[in-house]
């Protein structure tokens, strides 16, 4: 008998976070972490193929969410790759004692199950509930380095997730509210296929005010302007496995959320369209990430606020909605996440080598590290929307969709595109190209997972596997 | 077939013994003025008897683009004079190259001078090289534009077709062709590096410009600018006599005797035109170089004008 | 039944705001922590008339949290913080303590607004219940925001807590009550433990190490 | 007949991954080179084959996949795909041997075939998709060029306007192709040929496809990137850009303007005429001014590219008037020479990679006396320099007289626009072909001629058999285009009847193979003959002077009017070559300012001449734009350093404003 996928994905992670927490030797705890990952990630890739058990009171597995699933799975594997090799030099450098390193193994795990388990939720109090504990198990990891930046990062970021807690909260009593009178008391009014079957009957101000609490508090999470405040330094502050992680996947468990509301308020033909209150959100975001990008100098924070940035676009194309939309935000979504990681795994490596963030004290890097250049090279060219890269093609979509609707909205976008085109460009120029600025040693690095994350997305530029393709549009269909 | 290609290589005869001439008489006429007597009108073909016997010399860095220039420049200045018609405009090879082309020509002889000037590599050279580039670059475009005022009122660029329709139709007084007259009138003094653009006669550094280009040339090199010169000088007074006074040229297709009258006829207009010419040249004084740009300028915005005026309104 | 019970359950939410209200208008540290304690007595009591009324036990236990945890465990930690760090006893409002007041009432004005239009909730007054519950979030967000010092900004989250759960707990029949109440005490907790780790005396981001008064979130 | 093309570029693909794999070792330059050399060659064939073959139609099931890759193949991609083959075996054959010189060859070999890939999709893509991917790519590609000689001081910044501007001119492509899919999201061309937008569409696509193009070809005021990035380029890739990557801006132009619009209304043949002549105008007067000889090369390209656009906007003109003839003429005449062009600057940027690798200098004011040391490219770069100063019997010559012949045609065109900017065209068109001549005399007797300056063009050596061979091909090629221009008309004729609905009279009937682009009474040219003539006089006279006169040929120190001195110092330099000409013209549009700085007598310190010139479309357009930005951002930029009170302020904000608006709308 084969074990259900389903609990494989979710269980696995706690176990090996129990396993890890009491393993002392850090060469033991990065081989489970990647182990454990590798197998959550075997159990995620079965799940599109397993049948699926029937929705229960808590969880569920529909097409939406394997698609998280999987890409989470996968880049957390890719990540826990990654952080084997960084880890270890971060040991060799002294910046962390074995303590702190058994901590982090344990807290990434944690991490990854609480994101699991809110995808996996079919109840948005639970879902409400995993968000948070992978919040929190975030927060804990960016402080890990104890420096004053990173604490206090932590500390904005703790904050900030707190209030972004309680709206999301408060919005999720709300939507119990509302759905109480149609479909009963207790449990089943916080069971989302239940609310999905009954949202026409809803209340739809009470809806509407729920919405625009649960878009303000799974918001934060997401680092949509004006509530991203967090995001940068987080990123910045952190571990840079973290930063991958953070950028590839909490981001996108919070927008998950945000779905799985949005579809709720489709389905009321009486509430307010969610439609353009996340498309004005996500253009802001992008705009103001674009320029934000120009006075960067430290290039994790300037990675995280181009985060923000397609984290903008991303909602921007699910606030369009429509099949065509709705394909576009996924695809950005994935791309965004696979690019963003294999950046993050590219700087990690050269901020170790270089022993710096800070862009000015980091020069030619092509010269002095060819393939992890290259490789934040290539990263770059595809975040920032050029083929052959699979970002391209979902930012055409979302850009050639957004033009057959209003074409302003189009010029808008564009512009913040361009934007922050440049303002990547004239950063990474600088570290890319022209005389070698610090450290030029070798580099211990862990090139498989940047190099497979950049060939998927070159891939998805040129060629989108059908059944991927089909799978994305039944999705899209679903998401109204 | 026979007859045309006849009377194109009579052309080129013609125009070839007919350019010594011209300058000759220009130079004499400016002498009278000056109340001298100056040299023989046939002064000039004995200079050029004396320059072509004698050995070449040259510097020993130039290179083989200093020894073609010479004659580049007086072939192209030959083919040129060759497709104006100066007795009759049917000429058998009028149609290898319309105005546009006799223009561009005439650049292609500038632009072989030019690089010889620089190819020595003295301080002189640079200067006729670098103010003849600048003079040029207002007198081409002011040719062009006069040959659309003339061309879009014959409705063909051909030079043959212009004398024709002038000869024939009745193209009447026109502002546009006044503004082209005047224009090409600059444009013949500017090319042709005459008072008040370039003084010929001249070797004062601060002021030369076709001198300072041919400064290193000596022997047949010399005598073969020196007549390319006088060719030029005779094509653009040509093509003022072709396009605006065609009295007289034989038309397309001509028996011998249109032929005859042309061929009498023309050397009075050239006459008329080096008498004219030095006149103008003795009346007037030598503009310091950056001053130029306003003269030259001046005849480009005619041009324009004149185009402008056609393009409003057929009737100007 | 229903008339007195209702009566009752919304007076207490009408406390609640008017203690809001209150902390809207303390400009001393310890009496701001009265006025909490206060908050979170009256949240007791209202969660202790939605578990009689609603006839859920359980809801009990977060009256019992309440009581215990917010009401008099917290406001003697930060006590106990304001006494240690030596903290400033006057808070330092942002725009004075009258344009707060009357943002405030802008606030409940606003809740009271959006909620109108909402027909669900067959039984106006328990609309009006969930209304009073927002006003208590707005207020206490508005608290975070105006007030200079960590310990009333902390405050501010308590009330803004106390605003959810109360929400939470009039919300007939929702599960998971006590749950939330626990993850949001411990919360609580880490923020107040935060704060205490690392001496956060006046704002919530200087982490006071000395140097860092200027690093603010990184230059670059 | 389409199969082969990608076909060509998938081997262009694995010839790039080669060119990774490759990248040390000296085979990886052979097959690279020899393999995108092949490649072209095949592109040229099958593209000269296309012109006149029927359109071709196939979909790979790439890209989007709902849409899948729409190729086509007609007579204009055609003729692009022709001439892109023609420039690409030119430039690989060139860096056969100059890319021995390679510093990093790493940096070129895998983007060099991966740039002409994308070249190659661009011509054939028949869906907005694949098109911008195309363009995208051919961008992308280009700037890892642009940017492979990083450590040359600019050339990274030059590299980052070119990439901001090629995405700039994408998403404006994409504006336009959006402008014509309407509500519908049309991607297919198809879709858009069968489509009747309305006027406010057209206008909006056609000024959406001018600036996206124009941007890409560098068509002034859009021009700021081009000058930096083509010289930044290794010299067979400067090539390509200016002679080839521009055009395919071109082709995208006529594509959008001709094929899916169909025709626009009479103001945008007249702006894009005027820009043209402005452009034409004002390149060449930059690249008089420049001493950066690549840099004075790219300047030169935004001149022909205006020259280009010229002929575009009175195509444009004649079809919005409703006389195709004259729409092909013009039509004909700008695409005769863009070929040219191509021709030409691919020729004299092999000359100028050519010299840069044997002095190690781009800076004319270092070189002199080349012509006797690299003979072979001497006489190359000479014939180069006749035809792009449109000097018969060259090339460029026979397409400028087209263009003039255009703008002569009919000169009744009702609109009051075009009766201004037609002849101002004129104008600017001959005042930029005489600056055109000054140009390249400058450049030709400073760098060529005269003495050598310093000690590195004293010491040139001639370049390698390969370099040479392209660079005598293309010469070979410039003159031979020049002088049958008849044939180059009758194989642009399906071009023209395809776009304008009319074509040129048949020229290769006519006797002694003359150019008759109206008719015989109109006008007439024809190259050969005058070329046989000057080529016949010249050598007449050579012999006739020599027989009479003396033959006897003396080499003696120069002359100079009696001042010989031995300083190659006191030649002339190429500043003061360009002054008049940037006193007469400079002073008014770039502010050219000279200021000595005379010592006092007796002073020992050296006088010193200073000259600034800017560009004004420069100070007017990019410097306040990237202004604008440093001003947002670096006032945004405080957003980072407030408190967490503050942003906790911005939550309450957003949500007091999202809940007010609830509020309101209901």
């Amino acid at each position: 008998m084969t074990p259900d996928p389903v609990s494989g994905v979710l269980w696995v992670p706690p176990i090996a976070a129990a396993l890890l927490a009491a393993i002392p030797a850090y060469r033991v705890s990065a081989i489970v972490n990647v182990v454990a990952s590798g197998i959550a990630l075997m159990f995620a890739l079965l799940l599109p193929l397993a049948d699926r058990p029937g929705a229960g009171h808590l969880l569920f597995v529909d097409d939406l969410n394997v698609v998280f699933i999987v890409l989470n799975s996968f880049v957390g594997f890719t990540a826990s790759i990654f952080s084997a090799s960084y880890i270890e030099h971060e040991l060799e450098t002294g910046r962390l004692a074995p303590m702190q390193v058994r901590y982090y193994h344990a807290m990434f795990q944690l991490m990854l199950f609480g994101m699991n388990l809110a995808l996996t939720a079919n109840n948005i109090g639970l879902m409400w509930v995993a968000v948070e504990l992978a919040t929190l198990a975030t927060v804990t990891i960016v402080g890990l380095y104890r420096t004053h930046q990173a604490l206090e990062a932590a500390w904005k970021y703790f904050i900030l997730g707190s209030v972004g807690i309680a709206l999301a909260l408060f919005g999720t009593i709300l939507v119990y509210l509302a759905a109480r009178p149609s479909v009963g008391e207790g449990m089943d009014a916080m069971v989302w296929t239940t609310l999905v079957a009954h949202a026409k009957d809803f209340d739809p101000s009470l809806l509407n005010i729920a919405f625009v609490f649960l878009l303000l508090g799974y918001g934060t999470k997401v680092g949509l302007a004006p509530l991203h405040a967090w995001l940068p330094d987080a990123h910045a502050e952190g571990p840079t496995p973290i930063s991958a992680v953070l950028s590839g996947l909490l981001l996108n468990v919070a927008l998950y959320a945000l779905l799985r509301f949005k579809i709720l308020l489709t389905g009321n033909s009486h509430a307010i369209a969610p439609g353009p209150l996340m498309m004005g959100l996500g253009l802001l975001s992008l705009l103001f990430a674009a320029f934000m990008l120009y006075r960067r100098r430290d290039i994790k924070r300037m990675f995280a606020y181009s985060s923000i940035e397609h984290m903008g676009i991303v909602v921007f194309a699910f606030g369009m909605a429509g099949p065509l939309g709705n394909f576009a935000g996924l695809m950005q979504m994935t791309m965004h996440s696979l690019t963003k990681s294999a950046i993050f795994f590219a700087v990690g490596h050269l901020t170790q080598v270089k022993r710096t963030q800070w862009m000015p004290e980091i020069g030619g890097v092509t010269e002095s590290h060819p393939l992890l250049g290259w490789g934040l090279v290539a990263g770059v060219v595809a975040i920032v929307g050029l083929p052959p890269f699979g970002v391209f093609m979902s930012e055409f979509l979302v850009v050639s969709s957004a033009l057959a609707r209003d074409p302003i909205l189009a010029g808008v976008l564009m512009l913040g595109l361009l934007l922050s085109l440049g303002a990547l460009l004239l950063r990474v120029t600088d570290v890319a190209f022209g005389p070698v600025k610090g450290p030029a040693g070798p580099v211990k690095a862990a090139y498989l997972p940047l190099f497979a994350h950049l060939a998927l997305v070159a891939m998805a530029g040129i060629w989108l596997p059908p059944p991927i393709v089909a799978w994305f549009q039944h999705v899209a269909r679903t998401l109204g | 077939m026979i007859a045309p290609l006849l009377v194109q290589f009579a052309q080129m005869l013609l125009v070839l013994a007919l350019a010594p001439l011209l300058t000759g008489l220009v130079r004499k006429v400016k002498a009278r003025l000056q109340r001298r007597v100056g040299p023989p009108l046939v002064q000039p073909y004995r200079d050029l008897r004396r320059l072509m016997g004698k050995d070449a010399v040259m510097a020993e860095n130039a290179s083989w683009l200093f020894r073609v220039a010479p004659y580049t420049i007086f072939a192209c200045t030959w083919v040129a004079a060759a497709l104006v018609p100066t007795f009759a405009t049917g000429l058998m090879f009028s149609w290898t190259g319309d105005l546009i082309v006799v223009a561009a020509l005439l650049g292609t002889a500038r632009f072989a001078l030019s690089l010889a000037a620089l190819d020595i590599g003295t301080a002189f050279g640079g200067i006729g090289a670098s103010r003849e580039a600048m003079i040029a670059s207002l007198a081409e475009p002011a040719t062009i534009l006069i040959v659309f005022c003339v061309a879009l009122i014959a409705g063909s660029t051909q030079l043959s077709n212009i004398a024709d329709h002038m000869l024939n139709a009745h193209v009447g007084l026109r502002v546009s062709l006044a503004l082209a007259l005047v224009a090409l009138i600059v444009v013949t003094l500017t090319e042709n590096a005459r008072i008040p653009v370039d003084n010929p006669a001249t070797h004062l550094e601060l002021t030369m410009v076709h001198e300072a280009m041919v400064l290193e040339y000596s022997g047949r090199h010399l005598a073969m600018i020196e007549l390319s010169v006088s060719l030029k000088l005779l094509v653009y007074i040509s093509i003022v006599a072709c396009i605006f006074f065609p009295v007289g040229l034989a038309g397309a297709g001509a028996g011998p005797l249109a032929m005859a009258v042309g061929a009498a006829v023309y050397p009075i207009k050239l006459a008329i035109g080096g008498v004219l010419l030095g006149i103008f040249e003795m009346s007037i004084a030598k503009m310091r170089v950056f001053r130029l740009p306003n003269f030259v300028g001046a005849a480009l915005m005619l041009g324009l004008l004149g185009v402008l005026l056609l393009f409003v309104s057929r009737g100007m | 039944m229903h008339g007195i019970s209702f009566d009752i359950a919304h007076m207490l939410a009408g406390f609640l705001v008017l203690a809001s209200f209150s902390m809207l208008y303390q400009v001393r540290l310890y009496a701001l922590l009265n006025v909490l304690a206060l908050h979170a007595f009256v949240l007791a009591l209202s969660v202790a008339w939605q578990a009689h009324i609603q006839d859920a036990p359980h809801l009990y236990i977060t009256a019992l949290i309440a009581l215990g945890f917010k009401a008099i465990l917290i406001p003697w930690a930060l006590r106990k913080i304001v006494f240690r760090l030596g903290i400033h006893r006057e808070i330092e409002a942002v725009g004075g303590i009258g344009p707060t007041m009357l943002a405030g009432m802008a606030l409940v004005a606003l809740s009271l607004e959006v909620m109108l239009p909402v027909t669900a909730l067959a039984d106006p007054v328990a609309r009006e219940d969930i209304a009073l519950a927002l006003s208590v979030v707005l207020i206490g967000l508005l608290t975070m925001v105006t007030r200079r010092n960590a310990v009333s900004q902390v405050v501010g989250f308590l009330s803004l807590e106390n605003g959810i759960i109360l929400a939470a707990a009039g919300a007939r029949g929702m599960p998971l009550v006590v749950e939330i109440s626990v993850a949001f005490s411990v919360l609580v907790a880490c923020i107040v433990v935060g704060i205490f780790l690392f001496r956060i005396r006046e704002r919530f981001d200087s982490v006071d190490v000395g140097v860092m008064d200027t690093f603010r979130g990184g230059q670059g | 007949m389409i199969a082969i093309v990608p076909g060509c570029i998938a081997i262009l693909v694995a010839l790039g991954v080669a060119g990774a794999i490759l990248a040390r070792a000296p085979v990886g330059r052979w097959i690279v080179y020899g393999g995108c050399l092949l490649v072209g060659s095949t592109s040229l064939v099958a593209g000269l084959i296309a012109i006149g073959g029927p359109t071709e139609h196939l979909v790979l099931p790439l890209g989007v996949p709902w849409i899948g890759m729409h190729l086509r193949l007609d007579s204009l991609s055609g003729f692009f795909l022709a001439l892109l083959g023609l420039g690409a075996a030119g430039a690989s054959l060139f860096a056969i041997g100059y890319g021995r010189h390679d510093q990093e060859p790493q940096r070129i070999l895998p983007f060099y075939p991966l740039f002409l890939a994308g070249m190659h999709l661009v011509l054939l893509a028949d869906d907005t998709f694949t098109f911008l991917f195309a363009w995208e790519f051919m961008s992308a590609t280009s700037w890892a060029l642009v940017v492979a000689q990083h450590k040359d001081e600019g050339n990274a910044h030059a590299a980052f306007v070119y990439l901001v501007m090629a995405v700039f001119s994408g998403l404006a492509m994409l504006l336009a192709f959006g402008m014509l899919a309407g509500a519908a999201g049309a991607y297919t061309f198809d879709a858009m040929r069968a489509a009747h937008p309305t006027a406010g569409v057209v206008a909006a696509a056609f000024a959406f496809a001018l600036i996206g193009a124009g941007s890409k070809a560098g068509l002034v005021p859009l021009h700021v990137w081009l000058p930096l990035a083509h010289p930044a380029a290794p010299s067979p890739v400067s090539a390509l850009m200016s002679g080839v990557m521009t055009k395919i801006a071109i082709y995208g132009f006529v594509r959008v303007v001709f094929d899916l619009l169909g025709g626009v209304p009479w103001w945008a043949a007249t702006i894009v005429a005027i820009l043209g002549g402005i452009g034409a105008v004002l390149g060449v007067l930059h690249a008089t001014m420049e001493r950066d000889l690549k840099r004075l090369l790219a300047y030169s390209t935004v001149e022909n590219i205006g020259i280009v656009f010229v002929g575009l906007g009175l195509a444009m003109a004649f079809q919005a008037n409703g006389f195709p003839t004259g729409a092909a003429l013009a039509l004909t005449a700008a695409l005769f020479h863009a070929l040219n062009h191509t021709l030409f600057k691919s020729l004299l940027f092999f000359g100028a990679g050519a010299v840069l690798h044997a002095t190690g200098t781009r800076d004319i004011e270092n070189l002199g006396g080349l012509i006797k040391r690299m003979p072979v490219t001497a006489a190359t770069v000479l014939v180069g320099c006749f035809a792009i100063s449109a000097l018969p019997p060259m090339n460029g010559f026979a397409s400028e007289w087209l263009i003039f012949q255009a703008i002569l045609l009919r000169p009744e065109l009702p609109q009051w626009g075009l009766k201004l900017a037609i002849p101002a065209d004129g104008a600017l068109l001959a005042l930029a072909a005489a600056l055109a001549a000054a140009c390249f005399v400058r450049a030709f007797g400073i760098a060529f001629l005269g003495r050598p300056r310093t000690p590195a063009a004293e010491q040139a050596h001639e370049t390698d058999i390969w370099s040479r061979a392209a660079m005598g091909i293309f010469a070979g090629l410039c003159l031979l285009t020049g002088l049958f221009p008849g044939a180059i008309i009758d194989l642009l004729a399906p071009v023209a009847q395809a776009m304008t609905g009319a074509r040129m009279p048949v020229q290769t009937g006519d006797p002694w193979l003359t150019t008759v682009p109206v008719a015989s009474s109109r006008s007439s040219y024809n190259g050969l003959l005058l070329f046989l003539f000057v080529a016949a006089s010249g050598g007449l006279a050579a012999m006739v002077v020599r027989r009479v006169g003396s033959a006897v040929l003396r080499r003696v120190p120069p002359w100079d009017c009696g001042f010989p001195d031995p300083s190659p110092m006191t030649q002339y330099t190429a500043a003061s070559m360009g002054q008049p000409i940037e006193r007469v013209y400079g002073t008014a549009i770039f502010r050219a300012r000279s200021t000595v700085d005379m010592p006092a007598p007796g002073d020992m310190r050296p006088a010193r001449l200073t000259r600034t010139r800017s560009d004004p479309v420069w100070d007017a357009v990019y410097a306040p734009l990237g202004r604008c930005v440093t001003f947002v951002s670096s006032h945004l930029n405080v957003l980072q350093f407030l408190t967490i009170r503050r942003y906790l302020g911005f939550v309450f904000g957003a949500l007091i404003v999202l809940l007010a608006a609830l509020a309101l709308w209901q």
